[in-house]
C-alpha cells in the first residue's frame, strides 16, 4: 500500500506558476521609489519624508477603512501604500499636511474602491487625489518652493492645522514650465537633469527617474511600450513644433514638470492603462499628444496629470478597439 | 402695436408651419403598429426569461397578438394574468401542464464520498473541468451551486446536503438551471411525473454502491415492480418511460432509494412514504 | 390612471417630497441640480423659478389634456412651457435683477429641464387639474430641497459661506473644487450613496422588526 | 386607450391656435415687464459706470460708426448691434471719462468688463468685470483681488499695457499680474489693450459730447 | 480661422456641453450604458445640433429682429417641431433604428444642450459658419464624453461594486472624475 | 519578431512563456519495464472519435496483442490486450481525470510467458507497405503528443490537398516529461524509420524533426543517424513553452501559420510526435500493435522518479507503486505535463493511450492567492494564439457568450500560458474550459 495522503488536492492546471505576483510587483515598484523619495529628500529636506509618509500612512488607513478589515485586509498587495506615495511625490513641497491626507484619502476612496477595489479602478487613483487637490486648492497647488533650503527646514505651511491655510507665505519660486509660461524664460538643462529646480517633490531629478524607469522596464515590471511611446511621442511632436517656433526644445519637454515621473510610475498603472500592446502605444500617443497640447496652447503650464487621466477614461475604448488578431486569423 | 401683432403673428405663424409639416408627417410617414401588443406586453412580467421560447416579453406579446401562440405558454405569468391576456385578445388561454425542473442526482455529502480536495473557483462549471469535482462519482451533483445562481426566480436553495432544492412553487420551467449544470442534471418533467431516478451513474451493483449510498445499482427492482415498459433499465440506470407515471409500489423494493415517489419538492418526501422506503428498502437492502 | 380609485391629495402632493423625488429617486431634471448648486441662493431663486412654471404648465396641460391632438402634444406641452418660462424670466429681470444675473442662461432652461415635461407626459396629461397642480407643487417642492441639500455642502465647502455669509475665519481653505463641476457631481453621488445607505438600513429594521 | 385618428386639420389648427394664444400671452406679460426691466439694466449700467469712472453721477450712450463716434439712441445699458461706451456726466454733465465694454476669452470663457477711460492721455481709470466664468478662487480675482482691481485705479493704456509678475510692475503702463491666475490677468490686459486701441482715436478726436438720451 | 479654432474647442471640451455646463444629463446617464448606443444617439445630436444652429441664425436674420424676445420660444418650437418629424421619419424609414433608440428620441427634445447652443451661439454673437462650427464642436464634445462614458461604464459592470454604490451614484462618481480628467482643457487656446 | 534579429539564430515562434524546466531528475534514465500488473483496465474510448467496439466476450481468454476491440468508422482506431489472460468484465469504469467510461477489464493469466502470438505478426506481414493506413488503424497506433488522435487519418491526405513537408515533434516542451526525449535518445533509427515511412506515405517532400536545444543529446542522436541527401533534417528550436503545439511548431521551423480554425495541412503540413513515428516503425518492422508507451514518472513527490514503458491499462496505482511510491508529502498526483496536465483525484484509474506523464507534486499551484485582475496584460503577451485571456475570462465569469464568440474563445487550445505568467494567478485556462462548456451547453439547448 502506498503511503499516499488520504485526499490527494484537485486544482487546476497549470501546476506551476511563474515566480511573480501582485503584491511583489507593487512591492518592486514601491522600492523603485527609494531612490525617487532620496532625490526629494536631499533637494526639498525632511518635509518630502514627511509628506511621502503622510500619503502613504493615510492612503493605507483609507484602504483598510473601507475593506473587510479582516486582518489586513486588501492592504497585503501593498497597491495603497504605492497610491499615497506617489501621490505625495506629484506635490508641491511645502504643501500643507492635511492636504496631503485628504488627497490620498480622496485617492484610496474615490480613485480606488469605489470603484471595486484593486484592479477595477478606471482612473489612476494617485492622480485622481492629485487632480481632486489641484482643483480644491489651486493657488496652493501651484506655490513651488525652492529647493536646497536645508534639510531641516520646514514650511510653516505644512504643518498649518487642517482646514486653514498657512499665515505666513512660503518662499517661493517659479518652477521652470511656469517660467516658459508666463515669463518666456527657459531653465538651463544641467540642474533640471539634476533636479535642483522647483517642482513636485518627486519630479525634478530627470536623471534618478531615468535610471529608476530603465530598471523597472528591464526588470519587466512594467509593460515598456506605455513609456516609450509617451515619451517618444513628446519628442517627436514637441519637436516638429519647435522647428516652427512654437514649443520649447524636445530636451526641455522631456526633463521638466511631471513628465518623467509621470512616463515612469503613472502611464505604466497596469490598471488604467490598455491591456493590450496595440493598445499601449495608443495610450503613449495619446499622452504624448496631450502634453504637448496643454503644455504650448493650454492654460496651464503643465498637463501632464490632465493627458494621464483622460487617456486612462479612453482606455476601455482602446482595449475595445485594439483586440490582438488571433494567429492565422 | 403694430409689435404686437408682429410678435404674434411670428409665433402662430411658427407653429402653423410646424403644424403642417408634423400633420403631413403624420398622414404619411404613419406606421401602424398593433395597439394590443402594447397591452399584452404591459401585461406580461417584463422578466424575459425566455421560458415561452421566445427572445423575450415583447416577442412573445407579438407571437400572441398574431395568434401564433396561446398565453398560457407564458410559464411565468399567473392563472389570472393568463386569462386577462385571453379575454382581451378573445382567445383560448392555452399552455401546457406545469412543468418543474428535477435533479438527477440525491447524492449529497452525506451520501457519496469525498475523495479529494478541490480547490479553485467555486462554480460547478469549474470544478468540472478539474477532475470533476472532488467527490467520489464523476457523474453527481457538484454541489458548488450554479444552477441555484441561474435561476432568476429564486427557486432553487442549495441545502445543508449540498444539494440543490427546487422549490416547485416558483420553478417556472424556464430552461436556465438545465442549460447551467455542466454535468446535465436538470431536466424540465411535468408535475405529474411522480417517480424520479434520482441518480445517474452508469456504474451498477456494489462498485456503485460503494461509491454512493443512494446510487442506482441497476438491480432492476422498480422495472420488475411496475407494469411492463413503464420502467427499463438502460445503461446501468432506471429509465421511466409512462408519462404520469406514479406508482410509489415499484419504488418500495428500491435498496438505495434511487427511485422515489415525490409529491411536490424533490428530497422532501412526505413523512410516511419515506419511512416506507426506508424500512422496506434500505434495510432490506443492508440485510442482504 | 384614473382619479376616482387613484391616490389621496394628499399622498398626490407628498409623493414628490420625498418618495417620488424627482431627484434622488427619479432622478430626473439633474441639469439644473448640477448647473446652479453652487450657492444656496441659486438653488433656491431656481427652485422657486421652478416650482412655478411647473405648477402653470401642468395646469394648463392638465386643462387641456381633452382637446390635445397625440401627434403634436409635445410640441404644445412644449409651447407651454416657454411661454411659463419666458413669464419667468421677464418677472425676474424686473424684479430680481441680481438673482437673474446670477442664474443667466439658465432660467431660460427651465424649458428643458426634464421635471417639466416629465410630469407633462406621466401625469397632468392623464389627470385633472386639481392633482396635477399638487403633483406639481410636490415634485417642485421635492426638487427645491433636494437641491438645497446639494447646495448646501457645496457652498459652505466650496466657498466658507452659508447663503453668502461667511462662516469660517478669514484663513479659512475653501475647496474651490465643490463650486466646480466635478465637485456637483462628486456632491451628488455621495448624497446618493448616503441615501441608499439609508434606505437599506431602514429596510433592514424594518424586516427585522416583521420577522420578531 | 386607443383614441380615434385626429385629422391633420386638427392639428394644425390646434397647433396654431396654440402659437396664437401663446403669443398673446408672451407679448402682454413682455410688455408689461419691458419698462421694468430697461430700467433695471439702464440702473446697473448706470451704477457701473459711475463706479469706472470717478466723479461721474451719470451716463450717456456713444456708438462708433465708422471711426466715428456719436450720440446714440439706444439706452444705457440695453444691447445694440454697434460698438457701445458710455460717457460719465459729473453733476454737472459735463464728460469726466468715457466707460467701455469690451470682451474676449478668457480662461474658461469670455469675459465681459467695463472699464473708465479718458481720452487724449488715454489713461484707465477704473475697470469691472461684468460677465466671467472665470474659476473660483483663482481666475476670479480678476474682480475679487483688491490689489489687481487697483492697478486699474490709474493706468497707462499708451502705447500698451503691459503685464508684470507680481510686485515688479515700475511703469505706468504696468499692472501687476495675479498670481495663481496669470491667464486670467493676461486675457483682461489684452481685452483691454484691443479695445482702446479701437476707441482711441475716435474718442481723441472729438465725439460731439452733446447730451445722450436720459434714460 | 484662429477664432474657429477656438470655437470649435471651447464647444467641444473646454466648456464641453455636458461635463461643464451641465446640459443634457438626463440623456448623458440614460443612454450610456451602451457604447454603440451612446455613438448613435451622440450622432443624433450632432445633426440635430447643426440644424438648430442653422434655424436659429436664420429665426435671428429674418424673423425675430422685430420681436428678439420671442427668441426662447421660437428656438423650442423650431428644435420640438424638428425632432419631433425626425422622430417619425426615422420610425418610418428605419424601424429598426427607431426601436434601438426606443424612448431616446424625444429626449433630443429636452436634451438641453441644444437649445442651450441655440441660446448661447446667439448670446455670443456668433454668425452663420461660427454658428456652425460651434454646433460641430458641441456635438462632436456631447458624443465624445457619451462615448467615453459609456466605455467607462461597460467596464465597472463587471467591477465588484457594493448593491449601495451601483446605478445612479456610481454614475455620478464616474462622471465627476471624466469632468475632472476635462478641466486639464481649460484654457485651451486661450492665448492669455 | 525575435526570428528577425540576427542575433537569436534559433528558430522559434511569436509569444508563448519559458516555465523552469525540472527534466534533471529523469533525461538521463533509461526507460525501463515494469512487472506485469494483475488486472488492466482498457477504455475503449482512448482517443479523439468513436469508442472502439469490443469482439470479446467476458470470460473469453486472450493472448497479448490480440484485438480485443475493432474501429467503428474512420476517426477511431483497435485496441489490442496489453497481456494474456481472461476478459474479466466489460463495464463502466472511472477514467484518469474524472472521465467514466466502457472498459475492457483483462485479468492477466499469471502463467502465460507473455510473448507477442504469432497470430498478430502474421496480421501484419512485414515489409508490406500497401496500405500502412489500414495497418496503423488496426494497430491503434494514436499520437502519443498528448491529444491521443488516431493516427492514421493524419496519414491519409484528403482529396485535393496535398503535403510538402511533414513535422515531427520532438520538442517536449512541457516541464519535467522526458519520455519523447529517451525515445529519441534511445531509439533514433525507429524515429528516423517512422519519419521516412510518414514522408513516403503522404508524399511529402521533406521532414523536419524539431527539438528544443535543451536536448542536444537528443538531437545529437539523430543527426547521426540521418544518412546523406536525406530529406529529413533536424531543426534546433529555441526552448519555449507551448512550442510542441502543432500551430508553433510548423510557425517556428517554416514560418506558416496555420489559418484560424484550421489543420495543418491548411499549410501543407502534416505533424505528428517522434513516439508516433517510432510507433509506426516497430508496427511495420516489427508487426507489434500498441499495446505499451514511455510513460515519465516523476516530480517531488515521488520516490524513484523515471521513465517506464508501461502497458496500456495498468492501474495508475502499480505504475506509482513500480516508482516506489508516492512519498509522505506528495499531495497532488497529475497525469500529463504540469502545464496542461489534469489533476487526478483517484488512483485506480488505468493508463491510456495519450499518457505522457504522472507527476506527483507536493506543492499545490495554490501557492499562490488569487488576486484581482490588475490588467497587466502579461497573459495576452503569452498567448501564442494571440487571444486576449483577460478578457476572456471576464466575459466568461460574467457568461457573456455572444462576446466569448467574438473574442474567439474557439481558439484557445488550453495551453496554459496565460495563467501561468498571470501575477494574480487568475485561474484563466480554467476560465476558458468553463467558457468552451457555456458555449457548448447553450448550443445544445439552442
Ligand atoms: C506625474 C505628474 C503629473 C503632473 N501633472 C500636472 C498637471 O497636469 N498639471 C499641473 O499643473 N501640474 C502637474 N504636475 C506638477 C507639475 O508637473 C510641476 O510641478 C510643474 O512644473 C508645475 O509648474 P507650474 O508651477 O508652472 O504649474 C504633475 C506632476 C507629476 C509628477
Ligand atoms: C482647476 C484650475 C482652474 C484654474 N483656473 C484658472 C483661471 O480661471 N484663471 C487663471 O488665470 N488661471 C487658472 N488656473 C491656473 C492656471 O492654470 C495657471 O496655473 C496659472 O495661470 C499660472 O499662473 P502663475 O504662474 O501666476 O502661478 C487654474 C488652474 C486649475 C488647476
Ligand atoms: C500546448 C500544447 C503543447 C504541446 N506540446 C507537445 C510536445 O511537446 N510534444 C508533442 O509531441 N506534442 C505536443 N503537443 C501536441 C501537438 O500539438 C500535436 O498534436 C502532436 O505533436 C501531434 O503528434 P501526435 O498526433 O503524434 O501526437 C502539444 C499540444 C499543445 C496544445
Ligand atoms: C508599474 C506600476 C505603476 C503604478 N502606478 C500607479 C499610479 O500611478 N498610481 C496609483 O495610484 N497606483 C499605481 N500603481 C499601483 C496600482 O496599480 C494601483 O494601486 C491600482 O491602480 C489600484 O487599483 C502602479 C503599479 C505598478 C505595478
Ligand atoms: S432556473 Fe430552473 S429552477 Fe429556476 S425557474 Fe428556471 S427551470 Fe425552474
Ligand atoms: S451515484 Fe447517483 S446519486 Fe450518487 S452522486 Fe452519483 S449520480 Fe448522484
Ligand atoms: S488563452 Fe488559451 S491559447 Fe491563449 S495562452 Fe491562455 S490557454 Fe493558451
Ligand atoms: S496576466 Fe493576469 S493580471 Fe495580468 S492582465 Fe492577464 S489576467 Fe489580468
Ligand atoms: S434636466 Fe434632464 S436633461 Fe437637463
Amino acid at each position: 500500500m502506498n503511503p499516499a495522503p488520504a485526499h490527494l488536492e484537485l486544482t487546476t492546471a497549470p501546476h506551476v506558476h511563474a515566480p511573480i505576483s501582485t503584491p511583489r510587483v507593487m512591492y518592486e515598484v514601491v522600492a523603485a521609489l527609494l531612490p525617487v523619495i532620496a532625490a526629494a529628500a536631499y533637494f526639498f529636506g525632511v518635509t518630502a519624508i514627511l509628506m511621502v509618509a503622510t500619503g502613504a500612512a493615510v492612503a493605507a488607513l483609507t484602504e483598510w477603512a473601507f475593506s473587510d478589515r479582516q486582518g489586513l485586509g486588501t492592504l497585503r498587495d501593498g497597491s495603497a501604500l504605492l497610491t499615497g506615495a506617489l501621490l505625495a511625490l506629484t506635490l508641491p513641497p511645502a504643501l500643507p499636511l492635511w492636504m496631503v491626507a485628504l488627497g490620498a484619502a480622496v485617492a484610496i476612496a474615490l480613485g480606488k474602491l469605489v470603484l471595486g477595489g484593486l484592479g477595477h479602478n478606471l482612473f489612476n487613483p494617485a492622480l485622481v487625489g492629485r487632480a481632486f487637490l489641484q482643483a480644491a486648492f489651486p493657488t496652493t497647488m501651484t506655490t513651488w518652493s525652492a529647493p536646497g533650503q536645508g534639510f531641516w527646514h520646514i514650511e510653516s505651511a505644512t504643518v498649518a492645522p487642517p482646514m486653514l491655510h498657512a499665515a505666513v507665505d512660503v518662499v517661493s519660486a517659479a518652477s521652470p514650465l511656469g517660467l516658459v509660461k508666463f515669463e518666456q524664460k527657459t531653465t538651463e538643462l544641467l540642474p533640471l537633469v539634476t533636479g535642483n529646480v522647483a517642482g513636485s517633490l518627486g519630479e525634478t531629478s530627470a536623471v534618478v527617474l531615468v535610471v529608476v524607469g530603465v530598471v523597472l522596464g528591464l526588470r519587466k515590471v512594467f509593460d515598456w511600450r506605455l513609456p516609450v511611446a509617451t515619451l517618444a511621442t513628446v519628442v517627436v511632436f514637441s519637436g516638429v513644433l519647435w522647428l516652427f517656433g512654437l514649443s520649447p526644445s524636445p530636451a526641455f519637454m522631456l526633463s521638466s514638470g511631471g513628465l518623467l515621473f509621470g512616463a515612469v510610475f503613472m502611464c505604466t498603472d497596469p490598471v488604467t492603462t490598455p491591456v493590450t500592446a496595440k493598445g499601449a502605444w495608443y495610450f503613449g500617443l495619446g499622452v504624448g499628444v496631450l502634453v504637448v497640447l496643454i503644455r504650448n496652447f493650454g492654460g496651464l503650464p503643465e498637463g501632464v496629470m490632465y493627458s494621464i487621466l483622460l487617456m486612462n477614461a479612453a482606455t476601455p475604448l482602446l482595449n475595445r478597439v485594439s483586440q490582438p488578431r488571433r494567429l492565422g486569423g | 402695436m403694430g409689435d404686437f401683432a408682429g410678435a404674434v403673428a411670428i409665433l402662430a405663424g411658427l407653429c402653423l408651419f410646424f403644424g403642417v409639416v408634423l400633420a403631413l408627417a403624420n398622414s404619411k410617414l404613419k406606421v401602424w403598429q398593433d395597439p394590443r401588443v402594447d397591452d399584452v406586453a404591459g401585461k406580461l412580467p417584463g422578466a424575459n426569461c425566455g421560458a415561452c421560447g421566445q427572445p423575450g416579453c415583447r416577442a412573445f406579446a407579438e407571437q400572441v397578438v398574431a395568434g401564433k401562440l396561446a398565453p398560457g405558454k407564458c410559464t411565468v405569468s399567473s392563472a389570472g394574468i393568463i386569462a386577462d391576456i385571453a379575454g382581451l385578445l378573445g382567445v383560448e388561454a392555452g399552455g401546457d401542464e406545469k412543468r418543474v425542473a428535477r435533479l438527477a442526482c440525491a447524492g449529497g455529502k452525506s451520501a457519496v464520498r469525498d475523495i479529494a480536495d478541490y480547490r479553485g473557483l467555486g462554480s460547478c462549471g469549474a470544478a468540472a473541468v478539474v477532475a470533476a469535482g472532488g467527490r467520489a462519482c464523476p457523474w453527481g451533483c457538484l454541489g458548488l451551486g450554479d444552477c441555484a445562481r441561474s435561476c432568476n426566480f429564486g427557486a432553487i436553495v442549495m441545502k445543508s446536503e449540498g444539494l440543490p432544492v427546487v422549490d416547485v412553487g416558483k420553478c417556472v420551467a424556464c430552461n436556465d438551471c438545465v442549460v447551467a449544470c455542466p454535468l446535465g442534471l436538470f431536466s424540465l418533467r411535468p408535475m405529474s411525473d411522480q417517480i424520479l431516478v434520482q441518480c445517474s451513474t452508469p456504474l451498477a451493483g456494489p462498485m456503485a454502491r460503494e461509491m454512493c449510498q443512494v446510487a442506482c445499482d441497476a438491480c432492476g427492482r422498480c422495472a420488475l415492480d411496475a407494469p411492463a415498459g413503464a420502467i427499463e433499465m438502460v445503461g446501468g440506470l432506471a429509465v421511466v418511460r409512462a408519462a404520469g407515471f406514479s406508482d410509489v409500489k415499484s419504488t418500495l423494493r428500491c435498496p438505495t432509494g434511487a427511485i422515489q415517489w415525490v409529491e411536490a419538492g424533490q428530497f422532501a418526501l412526505p413523512k410516511r412514504v419515506a419511512l416506507r422506503a426506508l424500512s422496506l428498502g434500505r434495510l432490506h437492502a443492508r440485510a442482504g | 390612471m384614473s382619479h376616482d380609485n387613484g391616490p389621496s391629495l394628499w399622498s398626490t402632493f407628498s409623493a414628490g417630497l420625498w418618495r417620488e423625488n424627482p431627484i434622488f429617486a427619479i432622478v430626473i431634471g439633474l441639469c439644473p441640480t448640477m448647473a446652479v448648486t453652487n450657492t444656496v441662493t441659486n438653488a433656491l431663486v431656481m427652485g422657486v423659478a421652478t416650482a412655478f412654471v411647473l405648477m402653470g404648465s401642468s395646469a394648463m396641460v392638465s386643462a387641456l389634456r381633452k382637446v390635445t391632438p397625440g401627434p403634436v402634444r409635445i410640441t404644445i406641452y412644449i409651447i407651454i412651457i416657454a411661454t411659463f418660462v419666458s413669464a419667468v424670466d421677464w418677472a425676474l429681470a424686473a424684479l430680481l435683477p441680481l438673482a437673474h444675473k446670477q442664474l443667466g442662461a439658465f432660467i431660460s432652461l427651465i424649458v428643458v429641464n426634464c421635471i417639466i415635461l416629465g410630469r407633462a407626459e406621466a401625469f397632468a396629461a392623464r389627470n385633472p387639474v386639481l392633482p396635477s397642480v399638487l403633483d406639481a407643487l410636490g415634485m417642485a417642492a421635492g426638487f427645491t430641497l433636494a437641491m438645497l441639500m446639494i447646495s448646501t455642502p457645496r457652498e459652505i465647502l466650496g466657498s466658507g459661506t452659508l447663503l453668502g455669509l461667511p462662516l469660517f475665519g478669514p484663513r479659512f481653505e475653501p475647496w474651490v473644487i465643490m463650486v466646480l463641476p466635478p465637485g456637483g457631481f462628486l456632491t451628488m453621488a455621495t448624497e446618493l450613496t448616503i441615501l441608499a445607505w439609508w434606505r437599506h438600513r431602514s429596510a433592514e429594521r424594518q424586516a427585522l422588526a416583521e420577522a420578531t | 386607450m386607443s383614441a380615434p385618428e385626429p385629422t391633420s386639420a386638427t392639428l394644425i389648427g390646434t397647433l396654431t391656435l396654440a402659437g396664437l394664444l401663446s403669443g398673446l400671452v408672451l407679448v402682454g406679460v413682455f410688455q408689461s415687464t419691458k419698462p421694468l426691466i430697461a430700467a433695471n439694466r439702464a440702473a446697473a449700467m448706470e451704477a457701473a459706470v459711475t463706479r469706472v469712472v470717478p466723479g461721474a453721477v451719470k451716463a450717456a450712450s456713444y456708438e462708433r460708426v465708422d471711426g466715428k463716434v456719436r450720440a446714440s439712441q439706444v439706452a444705457v445699458g440695453a444691447s445694440s448691434d454697434k460698438p457701445m461706451a458710455y460717457a460719465g456726466l459729473d453733476k454737472a454733465g459735463k464728460v469726466v471719462g468715457y466707460a467701455i465694454p469690451a470682451e474676449g476669452p478668457g480662461f474658461m470663457d469670455t469675459i465681459r468688463v467695463l472699464y473708465g477711460y479718458v481720452p487724449g492721455a488715454g489713461t484707465i481709470v477704473g475697470m469691472e468685470v461684468l460677465d466671467s466664468r472665470e474659476t473660483p478662487g483663482l481666475g476670479d480675482k480678476i474682480y475679487k483681488d483688491a490689489d489687481f482691481v487697483a492697478n486699474f485705479k490709474k493706468l497707462d493704456s499708451k502705447p500698451e499695457i503691459v503685464g508684470k509678475k507680481k510686485g515688479t510692475k515700475s511703469k505706468p503702463n504696468e499692472i501687476d499680474f495675479i498670481t495663481g491666475a496669470t491667464i486670467s490677468s493676461k486675457a483682461i490686459v489684452k481685452i483691454l489693450n484691443g479695445s482702446a486701441a479701437q476707441w482711441a482715436e475716435p474718442l481723441a478726436a472729438g465725439a460731439t459730447p452733446t447730451q445722450g438720451k436720459q434714460p | 480661422m484662429d477664432d474657429l479654432v477656438w470655437i470649435f474647442a471651447n464647444a467641444s471640451v473646454i466648456n464641453n456641453f455636458t461635463l461643464a455646463y451641465f446640459l443634457g444629463l438626463c440623456p448623458f446617464f440614460g443612454v450610456t450604458n451602451r457604447i454603440d448606443t451612446a455613438f448613435r444617439l451622440g450622432v443624433a445630436n450632432l445633426f440635430t445640433l447643426l440644424i438648430t444652429s442653422l434655424s436659429a441664425t436664420l429665426l435671428d436674420r429674418y424673423v425675430l429682429v422685430h420681436a428678439p424676445y420671442l427668441q426662447l420660444i421660437s428656438y423650442i418650437v423650431v428644435i420640438a417641431g424638428t425632432v419631433q418629424f425626425v422622430e417619425m421619419a426615422i420610425k418610418k424609414l428605419s424601424p429598426a433604428l427607431f426601436r434601438a433608440l426606443g424612448i431616446d428620441l424625444p429626449l433630443i427634445t429636452t436634451n438641453g444642450a441644444i437649445l442651450g447652443l441655440a441660446l448661447f451661439q446667439s448670446s455670443k454673437g456668433y454668425g452663420l459658419v461660427q454658428g456652425l462650427v460651434y454646433a460641430l464642436g458641441a456635438g462632436v464634445g456631447l458624443t465624445l464624453a457619451m462615448v467615453i462614458m459609456a466605455g467607462l461604464r461597460e467596464e465597472i459592470e463587471f467591477a465588484p461594486i457594493s448593491k449601495l454604490l451601483r446605478g445612479v451614484a456610481l454614475n455620478f462618481f464616474v462622471a465627476g472624475m471624466l469632468s475632472l480628467a476635462f478641466m486639464g482643457f481649460a484654457g485651451l487656446f486661450a492665448k492669455g | 519578431m525575435s526570428r528577425l534579429l540576427p542575433l537569436s539564430a534559433r528558430a522559434t515562434f511569436a509569444h508563448g512563456v519559458h516555465p523552469a524546466e525540472h527534466k534533471e531528475a529523469t533525461h538521463a534514465s533509461v526507460i525501463e519495464r515494469m512487472r506485469f500488473a494483475d488486472t488492466y483496465v482498457l477504455a475503449l474510448s482512448q482517443h479523439i472519435g468513436a469508442a472502439s467496439k469490443p469482439v470479446v466476450r467476458v470470460g473469453q481468454r486472450v493472448e497479448r496483442g490480440q484485438l480485443i476491440a475493432e474501429p467503428v468508422g474512420f476517426v477511431s482506431t483497435a485496441l489490442h490486450a496489453p497481456v494474456a489472460g481472461t476478459v474479466a468484465a466489460i463495464e463502466p469504469r472511472p477514467l484518469p481525470a474524472g472521465k467514466s467510461g466502457l472498459c475492457i477489464v483483462v485479468r492477466r493469466d499469471p502463467f502465460d510467458s507473455q510473448r507477442f502470438t504469432d497470430q498478430i505478426t502474421s496480421r501484419y506481414p512485414p515489409g508490406d507497405a500497401d496500405d500502412l493506413i489500414q495497418r496503423v488503424q488496426h494497430a491503434g497506433i494514436v499520437g502519443f503528443g498528448g491529444a491521443a488522435f488516431p493516427s492514421h487519418v493524419k496519414l491519409s491526405v484528403p482529396e485535393g490537398k496535398r503535403v510538402r513537408d511533414v513535422f515531427l515533434n520532438g520538442c517536449e516542451c512541457e516541464p519535467y516529461l522526458t519520455c519523447d526525449h529517451r525515445v529519441m535518445v534511445e531509439r533514433p533509427q525507429a524515429v528516423l524509420r517512422g519519419a521516412e515511412l510518414v514522408r513516403q506515405q503522404v508524399h511529402a517532400e521533406r521532414v523536419y524533426i524539431g527539438v528544443e536545444a535543451n536536448k542536444p543529446d537528443a538531437i545529437a542522436a539523430l543527426r547521426a543517424h540521418i544518412p546523406a541527401l536525406s530529406p529529413i533534417e533536424v531543426v534546433e528550436l529555441t526552448v519555449k513553452y507551448p512550442q510542441g503545439a502543432e500551430k508553433m511548431l510548423i510557425d517556428a521551423v517554416v514560418h506558416r501559420r496555420v489559418p484560424a480554425g484550421k489543420l495543418p495541412i491548411e499549410v501543407e503540413a502534416a505533424v505528428q510526435n517522434v513516439a508516433t513515428a517510432a510507433a509506426i516503425a516497430d508496427l511495420v518492422d516489427l508487426g507489434v500493435p500498441l499495446v505499451e508507451r514511455v510513460v515519465t514518472v516523476t516530480g517531488p513527490g515521488i520516490a524513484r522518479p523515471a521513465n517506464v514503458l508501461v502497458p496500456i491499462g495498468t492501474p495508475l496505482r502499480e505504475l506509482l507503486d513500480h516508482c516506489g511510491g508516492l512519498l509522505p508529502t506528495a499531495r497532488q498526483v497529475v497525469l500529463g505535463g504540469p502545464m496542461m496536465g489534469l489533476a487526478q483525484k483517484d488512483l485506480d484509474v488505468p493508463v491510456t493511450k495519450g499518457l505522457s506523464g504522472v507527476l506527483a507534486l507536493t506543492e499545490p499551484a495554490t501557492w499562490l492567492q488569487e488576486q484581482p485582475c490588475i490588467r497587466c496584460g502579461r497573459c495576452l503577451d503569452a498567448c501564442p494564439m494571440f487571444l486576449n485571456p483577460q478578457r476572456l475570462a471576464l466575459m466568461v465569469r460574467h457568461e457573456r457568450t455572444e462576446d466569448l464568440e467574438a473574442l474567439h474563445l474557439r481558439d484557445c487550445f488550453e495551453c496554459a500560458s496565460c495563467s501561468f505568467v498571470c501575477p494574480s494567478n487568475l485561474p484563466l485556462v480554467q476560465l476558458m474550459r468553463v467558457g468552451k462548456g457555456l458555449l457548448r451547453r447553450q448550443q445544445e439547448a439552442a
